[in-house]
Parts: C-alpha cells; structure tokens; sequence
C-alpha cells in the first residue's frame, strides 16, 4: 500500500526544498514540513516530528497509576480530557471498578465541551490558515468562554485533571448549567456567524473545494479516521459503533459527506460542532443531580493494578483515540502506548496529499486534516 | 460563483457594530474560579506527615524543618516546600492531605526574573496569597484513601462472656491486605510508639504477604510481638494520620496478622539462633515484658543472661494481669519460649530480697537490669477497706490466670477506670457475676482502652461514672459488702489542668455487693535493695528515675519497666528493656560515660 | 463474525495460534509465531475483514528477553478489534515489514526502530530519526534505560532543595540514642 | 554560574562542512553598549518596553495561552505586543515550557536570528526546573543554562492574565535598563555555548551568526 | 517649478505630512480591523512607537548591498511617487513636483518600489522571500493590467497625461468626478486597487501563514524601519493619486483625509471580509472580470465619451 513519492534530484535545480516549522501554521503545536518545490507545486512532502517529544510512554512507566493521572492530559495539550477519560477508563477496566452514573454524565458533558472547544480551535484555525483571521480571533474567544466553564468545574483553564479513574474529582459547581446554556447560546450564534462568513465564502469556497481529495479506498490502507474518515462517505463514529459512557442514552446524528476534500471536513467538522451543543444540551437536561461520583477506590499511594492488558478507544475530534496498556500486577504499569488520529492523519496522509498541490494550500490542507502533533511524538 | 457567496462574507463588519468582547482589565477583573487551581496554602492543621511528597510525580514537594513550630506529639515538625519549578498543580497533594490543611488558593500570579526564587513554605511563608478565601479543596465525596478500619472479626458478647476464649479473632489474610493497604507509610507513628518500631515497614510487609520480613522487622524492636499484636496500649494509633478523617490504621491488629501467620517453629529458622558468647553475664530480675525484653537483645549480643522471677512462671503482669480473652497463655509462650528458646537461663520462685540477696547478684554478674514491675494495689484510702470481701484487681486476675476461683460471688463493684479495673471487671462477669464500676470522673475520661470500655459494657458491666467511694461497710451477711458512694459533679480546674470530680454530699447511695474488686492502680516495692545502694539512686514517688539507657546512680544497675517509667504498660517496659540491653552493651564495651 | 475465538480457531488450523484470550466482547489478543504473523495479519485483512490497523507497537518483558510486538487490527463491519502478539528475541530483534500493508505501518515501524532498536528490512526511511535527533545513548524505551538518570546526569536539577523523611527527622530530633546501634533482633 | 570570560578571536563554527564555513560569518557577537546620551537611552528603552514583538513561535505547550492572550478576549496588541513570524522582526523570544533537545536547536537558532536588544521570556514550570517533565530524556530542565533568561512566569499552564501581568514586568524590566540578558549572553558565550553542544550532540549549525 | 528650493522644502513637508499621516491611517485601520474582530486594538499612536523601535534595534545584519538597497529603493519609489502627485489641488504648498506627464512618472515609480524591493528580498537569500517576491511581481503584473487598462481610459477621457490636469477637470461639483463620468474604470482601477493595497483577498505575498510574511522575512531594524516609512509614504502617495484620479481631488486637507480615508476603506471593508486567494487565483481573477471592465472602460470612453 505504501508507494513512496517518485525520487526527486534535487541537485538538477529545478527544485527548491522549503521547510515549514516547527512553528507550522496549519497546527497547533511543533511539527515541521519538508517541501521540495517546483514553482508554486509541492512535488514532495516530509513530516517531521518530535519537537514536543516527552517520552510519556517512558514517564508513565515509571510512576504509579495515580500519578499518571496528571501526566496523561499533557499528551494532547489542545484537547486534553480524551486522554484523562481513555486513562481513568483503561485503569477501571483492568482493576474492575466501576465508575457511577453520575461521574459518567459529568464525563460525557466534559469530553463533549472539549470537543467543541477543540472545534472552535479548529475553526479559527481552518480560517487563518486560508487569511481569514477574523474568524479565528472569535472562535478562540469563544473557545475561552467554554475554558470559562472548565475552569470553574474542574479548577483549570487547559489541564483539566478532572477525570480520576475511579470517577471525577468533584460535582459540577452552583449554577453551572445556567452558564454552560448560556455559553452554547453564544457559541451557536457564533457558528451561524461563522457559516456566513466562513462557509458561505467564495473565496473560502474557490480555495478548498477539491483540495486533498481523499478518495474512499484511501481510507483504511492510511488508517483514516474520525471526520475525515467520514467526510470521504463513512458512517463510522466510535460514540455510535461501540458506545461508551453515555452516548447511547443520547440523540445525535452521524455527519457524513462525500466529496471528501478540504471543504467537505470542514463542512462535516462544523455540523458537528451543532449536534456537540445538541448533546451537551442533553447532558444538562439529564444530569443527575445527587448519588456518588467517585467509585470506591484503594489507597491509591500503592494502588497495584492486577496483571492484563487491554485497548480502549474513544472518539475524539481528530478520530480514534486510543490507550493501550499492559500491566503486570506491580504498582506501575509495563507499558502504554497511545494511538492518536494524528499519526497517520499528519504523516502518511499528509505526505501524500501534499503532492501536487499548491505551496499556498499546505497550511489549509495540514489544518483540514485536523491534527495535533504532542499525540504523534507523545 | 453564487452572489450569496459574495455578498454573505461582509456579514462580518456586524461585528463592529457590537461590544467588543475585550476584558477590559483582565488581571484585576478576572480572579481565578472559586474552584481554581492556584498556588498552595496550608493551615496549621499540618503536621508534616509527607504523604503530599510521597504521591507529587513531580518531585516538586520537599519535607522540610521549620524553625519555630511547637513540638507536639504526631507532628515532625517538617512542612511542605513547594518548588514551582516542579508543580502541575494537579492537587493530588491536597486530595490525598490526610488532615486536610492543604489547599490551593485561586491566586496564579508569580511572575520574577529569579529563576532559584520559586520556592515556598506552604503555610509558613508570608506569601501574597495566604488570606486567599478561594480556591480548590477536595470535595467531601471524593476520596484518595480509605477512612474505614477494616472491622476484625470479634466474639459476639454473649459468646465472649460466657468463658475465657479470645474474643478477637483476628485478621484474615486478606483483611489484613485490606486494612495494610490503607497506610500511607508516612512513619509519624514510629516517634509516638514507645518502642519505635519500625510500623510503615512491617505494615508494608503485610500488604505484600511477606510476613517472614514482617517478623524480622518485628523482632528488631519488639521481642513481644505476639503479646503486642493482642494487648498494646497503641499509642501509635492515637496519631495515626489516618485518623484524622476517619479511622486510624489499626496498627496493632496489623503486626497481630504478622505473628499469627508465622507458626513457632519457624521462628528459629526465620530470626536465627545463632548467638556468639562474649563471655560476659548479665542479670535480670523480673520475667516480666520489660526483663525479658533485655534478656532478649542482651543474649542476641552474646551475653549470658540469667533471669530471676518471683513467680512460677515469666511474663509477669501480661500472665498475672491480663486476662487470657484478650491474650490467651500460648500466645505470651510463643514470645516467651523464643526468648527462652536463644539459651537465657530462667531462675523461677526466685524472689530477691527473699531468696536471694541483691548484693549477690550485683556481685555475680557484669551488669544487672531490674524490672520488678507494680505489683502492690493502691490502697482506697477510705473507711473500712480492710474489709475481707475488698478484693484486689490484681489478685483477682492473678488467681484466674493461676487456675484458681477468686470467689467473687454473683454481685460485684468494681472500683477505678484503668485496664485493670475493666479486666477485673470482665473477668468476673465470665465468672458469672453481675457487675458494677465505679469511676470518680466520666466514662471518657478513662484511662483504660476505649475499646475495653466498649467490650466491658458490651458483655454487661455497668459502668457508673462519677461515682466516689466513701465508705465501706459490714453488710448484714458476713459474705457480702456494702459501699457508700456519692455522685460526683465535674467542676472546671482553675489552672487548666481537667476537670475534678467534687463529691455532692447530698446524693450519697449505698448499695451491698458480694465483693468489692478495687482496681485504682499500684505501687512499687523496692525494699529487697539495701539501703547504702538506695542513696545512690534516684527515686520519686517510689519509683526509679533512670538516667540515660536506664542507668542508674549504681553504675551496673539498670532499670525500667512500670517501675521506671510513668506510662506503665507493656510497649514501654520492652522499650526500656530494649533500652537498656543497649545500654548495658555499651557500658560493658566502655562506650558509656558516666 | 460472531464469534472471534471462533475466527481465531478456524484460522488456527494454518496458523500456530496461542494464548488466544478475549478482552471484551469486541476485543480480543492471540499470538503467533514471528515466522507466520505478516501472512495471518494480510489474510486477516484480506479475507476477515481486519481492514484497519489500529497501532502497531513493542512491549518490553526484559525478565524475559523477549519483546512482544501487538499488532492491533479493527474490523469495521464486526465491529471487533483483534490483538496480534509476536514474540521477538531481544537481542536480536528484527521483524518482517508490512509498510505495503498500510501506510502509516512505515511510522509506526520508524517509531519502533528509534525507541526499541527493532529493525524492519524495507521498511522505507527507517533509519532516519523520528522522535529524537543526535541520540547518544541506547534506545530510551528499553526498560534498561533509565530516564530520571539520564535526566539529572544531562540536563541537571536546580539546586536549592532537599527533602527530610518525617520519621527520620523525629528520630533525630526526638529519640536519638535509641537507635544508634544496629539492632539485634532477626537479620 | 561560573562563567568563563569573553574570549576573542574568530568563532570555530566547527559543526560545520569546509564549504558551508564559508557561507556564514565567524564574527563574535558584540555586546551593546547603551546610547552615550542617558535620556536618549532611557526614551528609547521606554520605546521597546512599549512595542514588544514576539516572535511567533511556540515552543512547548505554552503557546496554547498566546492563542487567548493574542485574540479578542485579552488582546494583548492593546500593550503594544504583537506577533511576527520571522525571528529578524522578533524582540522577545517566549520559551512557551518545555523545551526538547531538538527544539532547543531551533531555539537557538532562532534566537540568534534575532536582533538586539532581545528578551527571553519563560513560560511555566518546565524551563525553570523541569516541571511535569524533570525526569524526561528529551526535555531541558533548567534552560538558563542555554539561554539567558529575562523573565520567568510560572504555572502550568500561565493564564493568559498572568502572561499579561509578565509583559508588564517586562515592560518595566527594560525600561529601567535591566532587561539585559542579551548581554550576559555575550559576554558568558563560552558558557553558554559549551551547555549547548552538551546536550546538543548533532551540532551542524554555525556558532553564532546566521 | 520657477523656485526650486522653496518647491523641495515644500516636498519635505509634504513628505512629512504624508508619511505620518500614512502611520496614522494604519494605525486607524489597525483599530477598524480589530473592532471587526472583537477586540479593541493597537493604541492609534503603536505604529509610530515601533517605528522607533526598529530604529533603536541595535545590531544588524546585512546580506549584502542590494539587500541594503532594497528598502532604499522602495522608500525611493514611494517618495517618487509623491514626488509627481499633487497633494491638494490648487495648492502651492501642496501641489509638489506636478507637470504635464507625471502621471506616467508616478506609474513607474510605484513599480519601480516593487522591482527595488524584489531585487534587495533576493539577495536576502530567504527561500520565502524569494516566493514572496515571484508572488508580488506575478501579482502585481496581474492588476496592473485592470490598473493601466483605468488610466489609459481616464488618459482619453481627460486627453492629458497631468494630473493636475485631470484633478482640475473634475472640479465644479460631485457630478464631475471620474467615478461618476466613467464609473467603469473606477471600478476596474478600485479592483486594482484592492490589489495594490495587499489586504485579502488579495495578501498572498505577504501571507503569514504560509510563507512567513513573505518578502521582508528577512528585513529587520531600521531596514524595516525604513520599510514601514515607505508604507506610510506609499500608502499616502496611492491614496492620493486615485483620489486625484478618480474622486476629484481635494483642495483642503479635511478634504484630502476623509476621502484618502474612505478609499482606503474600501480595501479594509473588503479585506476584512475575505480570506486570500492563491497567486494564480489572483492572478486569474484580476486578468478576467477587472481587465474586461477596463476594457470596456476605453471602449465606453471611445464610444460615449468622446462621441
């Protein structure tokens, strides 16, 4: 299935060889580009990475499942909370606790806001990186307003540590759902501003209809998921193919397209960002308002994980996100490796889809492909 | 190309027409969330336990001494110092804070060109935010540890009372896992336990099932394990950090679970009984737990020990004075027979003084350890005690320990609080009697075991707070007793010590008993030591007051026990014992001045 | 499928399938020897349906010697992830390739070459750095590695702290003499 | 610190090839000397504490809170901050946490790029002592052993408020002429430069000037 | 053009006048933009404070002399420019260097900044000043047909290549103005316009996020400095030039900043609408509907005009 990109000799001097990063503006995060050129075209296409490796996996092999809990949500630094439920969920299975009900909505309502954080994020973003900054400078301020949220629900801004295994660190504050409807009011009448500026753009449009078409064979040989999985004509989405926490309990609608190319993600990405607030609101009418939201754990100081392994997935906004973990019944576990979207998304799609196009293209490309570097190098 | 598409994008200039969305002065209008992570406060509930250094991943937490801080029982005197070189701010040190005194604020500012100045004691520091009312705080549903003891298996009253079988029936294994996994190994206990055992250690041992390593570490402090693991007053657990929340490790059940997992045959093997003769003798007078303890760490370092005890057999208050529900005879004799076991010589019925001279043993051996013990009850000091059916606690349990029927009868008073009086009391009870006791002060003011008091009135012994002796008289049967008490009031001591209790003279009962058992404590008796040695001692209250490794003015005299010490049980004579072992090593190596 | 052990054991009849072990219903783990894992990992993808490869990745058992690669597969229409485990020896670790299986196996084959040292001929731009860049020491996954070490020996901590154990400190402050010899009892 | 005295003499630029010597100069790096006329000084330094150019580059996870900080929330361009692309442009470098070896490289090479007088700001725990990542393989713990360092804001991660409140601190820093960590640069290059090729261990980058 | 030293001491002060005023418009747009996007923006005075900056920035690095030229070059084409515009009609004071021809004069010289500026980004040896520079150039050769395609149908419909002339023939009421008389080449030269002023759509040179900033990348210190002064200037000079062309001119300098003003609006309005075509977009667009307009703009001349 790998078919490299032909040859190229550099030294003929028809080609010039340019780096974009590792400040590249198509993500969020450090990752740089190698681009051979001729002319405008991109003829070849390197990804670099490893500007923001930490070795987690290494980190996390030495401390206590406890004290990953911190540690995990740092992988992914725009969207953390993915990691802290994958984390929490991958220990309960292997200890067999169980986390209630409760804990489960309020992990459900807080993955879903993150989600739509990391979309507006997004948002801003896929505008910038065609020269609409305007719409970036309102999607993060409106990202803020939901960090406004976070931070009085968890006590942070960005690393929210709030999913513990075993449950969450506490209730959701006084008259949070007040402010939480209000927030997802502005946020949906910033997305119709956006629809108007943004998507209803002729420019907008000229740049990214037919840009990185991703054709439907395409998508399991890369290993493509999530909305660019779905924008190529999939209706596969881990919330409703293998649902977890309480998903199932909840009405949303599967967004798929089929021209697959940077407009058609967009257009996904943005109709999800409307069946997110259409699901948060639904947390909120059914949050549970009393019982327990922490499992009953162990003296967590020397909490010992009995031997096993296991995989965990869930859906976050890139596509699937996984944790993989094997224990050996010691206080720390063997090994964990975390699978994130962005690692084929950013590196073996990318580089085929940068060929061919447009040096001006790149940057729009990198961002409709949705990808954060920190869960690639971890 | 559709004219929508080229019209709609000007929509944006709307925007200029609105409020912008700017905070106008985000750094004063915007303080942190009532819930916000910010930089660390801690109250004075701290007690420097290091459990936060213990779970901080990022090392960024360290145990420090502060100068100033009063020093008072469970508290190291250290406190956290934070690095905010290190700190997430993930507040698992505050989850896990087991007094719950530290807390972050809502303040997040520190800004410096000093990259060495980010650090802090928390609490102790004057910093900025110290007056900070906000900021996270774990929430009471949320928990890091477990706050509830793992419950032992006990007799049900009626089974208990109705003979002498131990009424706790000890851990299971994986009970003791359990209660084990609830340590957070901060090692606050091991200053407070007389002995200083090594507790977080042994505990650990218990968590992992490895209850040979367990014994090891027993036997470095404590030769009494399996009595300690029974009866010990654990003092440990009374600053347990575990208790502040919710209940304290039970420490003593938890080295119970180590012993009982280890049958005695495997001791020799387990802890060696390999001793290497130095050549030197050493006595020891009292088999008791503080005598026999010296005569333990003295063999372990090669010196002959001979033994002379009073009695027919050692142990001496845990024989005579507990009772066997609580530490039943073969458990004592696992202890005693390993001690034994290692080639110290016992001397039986042997009482100094009586059968032997002091100045004979003095002569005889290097170095002699006396641990006599209390064995003369205090008197009442009221009208008519001589009285024939006034018994003793002591004698009381004496007798059932030695097989015999003190012959309380079916009514019995029990005068006092301590162990003493409640043993008494629950020994008679098994013996078939109603039984009444009598304190001057309140039920908690108490000196014996909460616990004690707890199974006391569990297995029916009324207990009759602030109730004060006046007087005993002749009942109309020769074979019963009557005391006269009154109640008591409770009135406030001017100079703050606690409260006394003051006779009412206008509420007096009396009330008739088949005996009176009074229990109130007991005295020394250090006559058998002639009087040209006494000068050269130090004595208060005719008990010992022993200098360093429990010497005393009479250079090879070392002392300890209840005898020496104020705190009068067990754990303490083994320490002295251990102790003095110690010192009489070192005096007999030269490496002891004075 | 509705049955993965059943999948597994029709596909054990050519295969040397062990420690078949399910999960969860929809996750599974079975291991094959080095020798027949790259041919049962394309007929899973060609003929079961195992069309998705959900990571590839190492896990070091250095006890044992061996490194066990996990080749996690996903099969969309059964909804059902499938586990594939290969033993390696340590010492001499080298895999067959499967980079014209799927793309992004050539990442994940870069990946496992810079942390592990495990080689994969033919796996395109495999020696090229992935994660690091002028990397002097063995391979930092390998539990042999000691990161916090390396860390401090490298880069340094700032002075300035020190911790004291609270035992330890009452011990000095409070009951100095009782410990000053090593004890008798036990060891 | 004990920090060698400025040297003098050609720089070795021995990472790199014969030919490529010759594309880059070997010239040391001078330190500035202040305006001769004090008040001229004091309004020019008051001029850069008032147009502060970052250089947009986001080196760690820090820079998720110049996405806020630079937007309509907080609109940092009020203060006179704004953000350039290219380090030529740049006058303050923020080290946005943790700094990895390979980007540290890039680090210093942009940092070299840029003109003085130059500040470095550092953001968050990680480059003060390592924070979440002290015992990483791959991230610096103490980064004023390769840089110099103006101002350090921690947290993790420093709201966007406290970034603002360490723009006015630099802002006051400079215009009282102290923001000098250009300079220590230069006159402890040895130092400085030896820290960097020990962690560094593929250095084929000129020594100083780009 | 009788008194050649009062004449150049005018320029200076117009020179002066303009470029601060230039400053000061960016500066105003810079808080127009930023209330679009929600925000309150830079302070009106920030651009002159970085000026200064970069002129206080201490070290520099030259690439070699061209490099050095180029923003010499450029800040020469927008002083030419202005050199060959009359600021105010009718103005002694104001009316500059103004001849028969200089419209011609300050065509060239807005190209001539551009090619100084191409040639210095060169040398700078920056891959992205390169495609910076091959992006300007290509861009700028595009809309400069709909540009010249403008002038030569205003040219006809004045018959005169002075711009003082074409400013004069305009006065006598709103009526007269060019927009007004021939509204196509208006509408042609304000397209071109929209190019020349680098908002979106049409900022692929400078494009921030592609190629960072595209030619200066390089540029710094008072290189830069001088870089934004010739902004200033140029902007300025550009302004007034198709306010003299196009919209009557100003004889007063309350006239001069509200027109200056509401031309340059009309980029930001659409700049701030839009994201940024690629270059052969760009080039495509400009090369299609503008260039046409400007065509018919000559044949409306031919034909309407000038029966």
């Amino acid at each position: 299935m790998f078919e490299p990109n032909p040859p190229i000799d550099l030294s003929s001097g028809k080609y010039l060889k340019l780096w974009q990063g590792p400040q590249h503006p198509g993500i969020t995060g450090n990752m740089s580009l190698e681009l051979i050129t001729r002319g405008d075209e991109v003829v070849d296409c390197k990804t670099h990475v490893g500007y923001l490796h930490r070795g987690f996996e290494k980190l996390m092999e030495r401390r206590t499942f406890i004290q990953n809990f911190p540690v995990v949500c740092r992988i992914a630094v725009p969207e953390p909370t993915f990691n802290e439920y994958l984390y929490a969920a991958v220990v309960e299975e292997l200890t067999g606790i169980e986390s209630p009900p409760r804990a489960e909505w309020i992990r459900t309502l807080n993955l879903e806001l993150m989600r739509l954080a990391s979309y507006l994020m997004w948002l801003g973003g896929i505008g910038a990186a065609f020269g609409q900054s305007t719409v970036y400078q309102w999607t993060v301020t409106h990202r803020d307003y939901i960090l406004d949220l976070f931070e009085e629900m968890t006590g942070a801004r960005i690393y929210h540590m709030y999913i513990v295994p075993g449950g969450v660190r506490g209730r959701l504050p006084e008259g949070f759902e007040d402010r939480c409807r209000d927030v997802l009011n502005r946020v949906e009448k910033l997305l119709h501003d956006v629809e108007k500026v943004l998507f209803n753009n002729v420019v907008f449009k000229t740049r990214t209809k037919g840009l990185g078409h991703i054709p439907k064979e395409m998508v399991d040989p890369y290993g493509i998921t999530g909305p660019n999985q779905r924008a190529a004509g999939f209706s596969r989405d881990l919330r409703k193919d293998a649902p977890y926490l309480v998903y199932d309990q909840l009405e949303f609608d599967l967004i798929t397209a089929t021209e697959s190319d940077t407009y058609a993600r967009s257009w996904v990405r943005y109709l999800e960002m409307h069946e997110g607030i259409r699901m948060l609101r639904q947390c909120l009418d059914r949050m549970p308002q009393d019982g327990p939201f922490q499992a009953k754990m162990p003296n967590v100081l020397h909490w010992e994980v009995p031997a096993g392994e296991t995989y965990i997935k869930a859906e976050c906004t890139r596509g699937e996100y996984g944790y993989y973990m094997v224990t050996d019944g010691s206080e720390y576990l063997r090994r964990v490796h975390v699978r994130g979207p962005s690692y084929t998304h950013a590196i073996a799609l990318m580089e085929k889809l940068a060929v061919g196009t447009n040096i001006a293209d790149i940057a729009g490309l990198m961002v409709s492909l949705h990808t954060y570097p920190p869960e690639i190098e971890r | 190309m559709s004219l929508k598409d080229l019209i709609s994008p000007f929509y944006v200039w709307q925007r200029a027409f609105e409020k912008p969305y700017t905070q106008k002065r985000p750094i004063e209008d915007r303080p942190g969330a009532p819930r916000y992570r910010g930089f660390h406060m801690n109250s004075e509930e701290c007690i420097g336990c290091g459990t936060c250094e213990s779970i901080c991943q990022n090392h960024a937490i360290d145990m420090v001494p502060v100068e100033g801080l009063e020093q008072r029982a469970g508290d190291s005197g250290l406190r956290p110092r934070f690095d905010y070189g290190r700190c997430c701010w993930c507040a698992l040190c505050v989850d896990i804070c087991t007094t719950r005194s530290l807390h972050l604020s809502n303040h997040y500012a520190w800004v410096t060109e000093d990259p060495d100045a980010f650090h802090f004691t928390a609490g102790t520091d004057a910093m900025p935010w110290n007056q900070n009312s906000l900021g996270y705080r774990r929430d009471d549903d949320y928990h890091l540890l477990v706050h509830d003891r793992v419950e032992m298996q006990a007799l049900s009253a009626e089974e208990s009372v109705a003979g002498f079988d131990e009424v706790m029936r000890g851990y299971t294994e994986e009970e003791a896992v359990l209660e084990a996994d609830r340590c957070v190994e901060c090692g606050i206990c091991v200053a407070t336990c007389p002995a200083h055992m090594a507790i977080p250690d042994y505990i650990r041992t218990v968590r992992k099932g490895d209850y040979e390593a367990g014994l090891r570490l027993l036997y470095e402090t404590n030769p009494f394990s399996s009595t300690c693991g029974r009866i010990c007053t654990h003092r440990c657990e009374t600053v347990c950090v575990m208790g502040y929340q919710g209940d304290p490790i039970a420490i003593r059940w938890l080295k119970r679970a180590i012993v009982d997992r280890v049958p005695q045959e495997k001791y020799r093997e387990i802890l060696g009984d390999e001793v290497e003769e130095n050549g030197k003798t050493v006595g020891v007078i009292g088999a008791g737990p503080g005598g026999m303890s010296a005569a333990y760490y003295l063999r372990r370092q090669g010196y002959a020990v001979t033994v002379y005890e009073a009695q027919a057999r050692a142990g001496g208050m845990l024989r005579y004075g507990v009772p066997s529900y609580r530490l039943p005879d073969n458990q004592l004799d696992k202890d005693l027979e390993y001690i034994r076991s290692l080639g110290v010589e016992m001397r039986f019925n042997t009482q100094v003084g009586r059968d032997i001279p002091f100045t004979q043993l003095l002569d005889e051996h290097d170095a002699l350890f006396l641990a006599v013990g209390l064995n003369q009850p205090s008197a009442l000091r009221i009208a008519g005690e001589e009285h024939p059916r006034v018994l003793s606690g002591l004698r009381v349990l004496d007798d059932v320990a030695s097989g015999k029927d003190p012959g309380v009868g079916k009514r019995v008073a029990v005068i006092g609080g301590g162990n003493v009086a409640m043993d008494a009391a629950r020994v008679s009870r098994r013996l078939g009697a109603e039984v009444d006791v009598l304190y001057r002060r309140r039920i908690e003011d108490m000196p014996a075991d909460p616990e004690e008091i707890r199974e006391s009135q569990a297995e029916g012994c009324t207990l009759v707070p602030q109730a004060i002796p006046v007087e005993i008289r002749n009942a109309s049967d020769s074979n019963q007793v009557t005391i006269v008490w009154g109640e008591a009031e409770m009135v406030a001591d001017d100079k703050g010590g606690r409260p006394r209790p003051v006779l009412q003279e206008d509420r007096m009962h009396e009330e008739t008993y088949d005996c009176i058992i009074a229990a109130i404590g007991q005295g020394g008796q250090i006559d058998f030591i002639p009087a040209e040695f006494r000068d050269r001692i130090e004595f208060k209250w005719n008990k010992f007051v022993p200098g360093d490794y429990q010497q005393t003015g009479l250079e090879k005299l070392f002392v300890g026990g209840d005898i020496a010490n104020s705190r009068a049980d067990a754990i303490s004579a083994i320490e002295d014992g251990h102790h003095a072992a110690r010192g009489i090593h070192r005096f007999l190596s030269g490496a002891l001045d004075g | 499928m509705a049955n993965a052990i059943q999948l597994l054991a029709d596909f054990g009849r050519n295969f040397t399938l062990s420690d078949i072990r399910e999960q969860r219903v929809d996750l599974a783990f079975c291991k094959a020897p080095k020798e027949q894992a790259v041919r049962l990992i394309r007929e899973l993808r060609d003929d079961a349906g195992y069309t998705h490869l959900v990571f590839l990745t190492n896990t070091d058992y250095i006890e044992q010697g061996i490194f066990t690669l996990t080749y996690m597969l996903h099969n969309y229409d059964a909804r059902h992830t499938l586990g594939v485990h290969v033993d390696l020896d340590r010492n001499a670790a080298e895999m067959e390739s499967i980079h014209n299986l799927w793309a992004q196996a050539a990442t994940y084959q870069r990946e496992l070459r810079e942390m592990y040292g495990i080689r994969f001929p033919g796996s395109p731009r495999l020696d090229e750095d992935f994660c690091l860049e002028g990397w002097d020491q063995i391979p930092p996954m390998l539990k042999e590695f000691d990161t916090a070490a390396f860390s401090l020996e490298r880069f340094h901590s700032r002075e300035g702290r020190g911790s004291v154990d609270p035992s330890e400190h009452m011990k000095t402050l409070l009951y100095p003499t009782h410990s000053d010899e090593p004890s008798s009892g036990g060891s | 610190m004990d920090m060698q005295k400025y040297a003098l003499g050609p720089l070795p630029n021995d990472g790199l090839s014969a030919e490529d010597r010759d594309l880059f100069s070997d010239a040391r790096p001078v330190p500035y000397e202040p305006y001769p006329v004090a008040v001229v000084e004091k309004f020019v330094n008051w001029v850069r504490a008032n147009s502060l150019w970052l250089l947009a580059f986001g080196t760690g996870c820090g820079a998720i809170e110049l996405n806020p900080l630079m937007t309509a929330r907080f609109d940092a361009y009020r203060m006179g901050v704004q953000m350039r692309p290219t380090p030529r442009q740049s006058s303050v470098f923020i080290i946005g946490g943790y700094a990895s070896v390979k980007t540290l490289k890039r680090i210093i090479r942009s940092y070299e790029q840029m003109q003085g007088p130059k500040f470095v700001v550092c953001l968050g725990i990680c480059p003060i002592n390592g924070g979440m990542y002290w015992d990483s393989y791959n991230t610096l713990n103490k980064f004023d052993e390769y840089l110099p360092v103006d101002l350090y804001i921690t947290g993790c991660m420093p709201r966007p408020e406290v970034l603002m409140a360490g723009v006015l601190e630099l802002k006051k820093k400079i215009k009282e002429g102290r923001a000098d960590g250009a300079n220590r640069y230069i006159e402890n290059f040895e130092w400085y430069k030896a820290n960097q090729k020990r962690v560094i261990k593929d250095w084929n980058m000129p020594d100083y000037n780009w | 053009m009788q008194n050649w030293p009062s004449q150049i001491g005018y320029f200076m002060l117009n020179l002066t006048i303009v470029g601060l005023y230039g400053m000061l418009l960016s500066g105003i747009v810079a808080r127009t933009l930023a209330k679009v996007q929600g925000r309150i923006g830079i302070p009106l005075y920030q651009p002159f404070l970085d000026l200064a900056k970069n002129l206080g920035k201490r070290t520099a690095v030259s690439h070699g002399v061209m490099f050095y030229l180029g923003p010499v070059f450029r800040l020469a084409g927008g002083i030419g420019t202005l050199a060959f515009v009359p600021v105010l009609y009718g103005s002694e004071i104001f009316g500059n260097f103004s001849m028969a021809g200089d419209l011609l004069l300050a065509m060239y010289f807005m190209f001539f900044g551009q090619l100084g500026m191409a040639l210095g980004a060169g040398e700078s040896g920056h891959p992205f000043s390169a495609i910076g520079i091959a992006r300007g150039l290509g861009q700028m050769t595009a809309y400069e047909v709909p540009f010249a395609l403008a002038i030569i149908a205003i040219v006809v419909q004045y018959d005169t290549l002075s711009i003082t002339e074409i400013v004069a023939a305009q006065q006598g009421g709103i009526g007269n103005w060019t927009v007004f008389t021939n509204p196509l080449a208006v509408i042609a030269a304000m397209i071109a316009f929209l190019g020349m002023t680098a908002y979106p759509p049409f900022d692929v040179v400078m494009a921030p996020n592609e190629i960072p900033i595209g030619p200066p990348t390089e540029y710094h210190s008072s290189y830069l400095a001088m870089m934004t002064m010739n902004q200033a200037v140029f902007a300025g000079a550009k302004l007034i030039l198709f306010m003299a062309l196009f919209f009557g001119g100003a004889t007063n300098l309350v006239e001069l900043v509200i027109k200056t003003w509401a031309i340059y609006m009309v980029a930001v309005v659409v700049g701030a609408a839009f994201p940024r075509f690629r270059v052969d977009q760009s080039i495509r667009f400009f090369l299609r509907y503008p260039t046409l307009i400007g065509i018919a703009a000559i044949a409306y001349t031919q034909a309407v005009l000038l029966p």
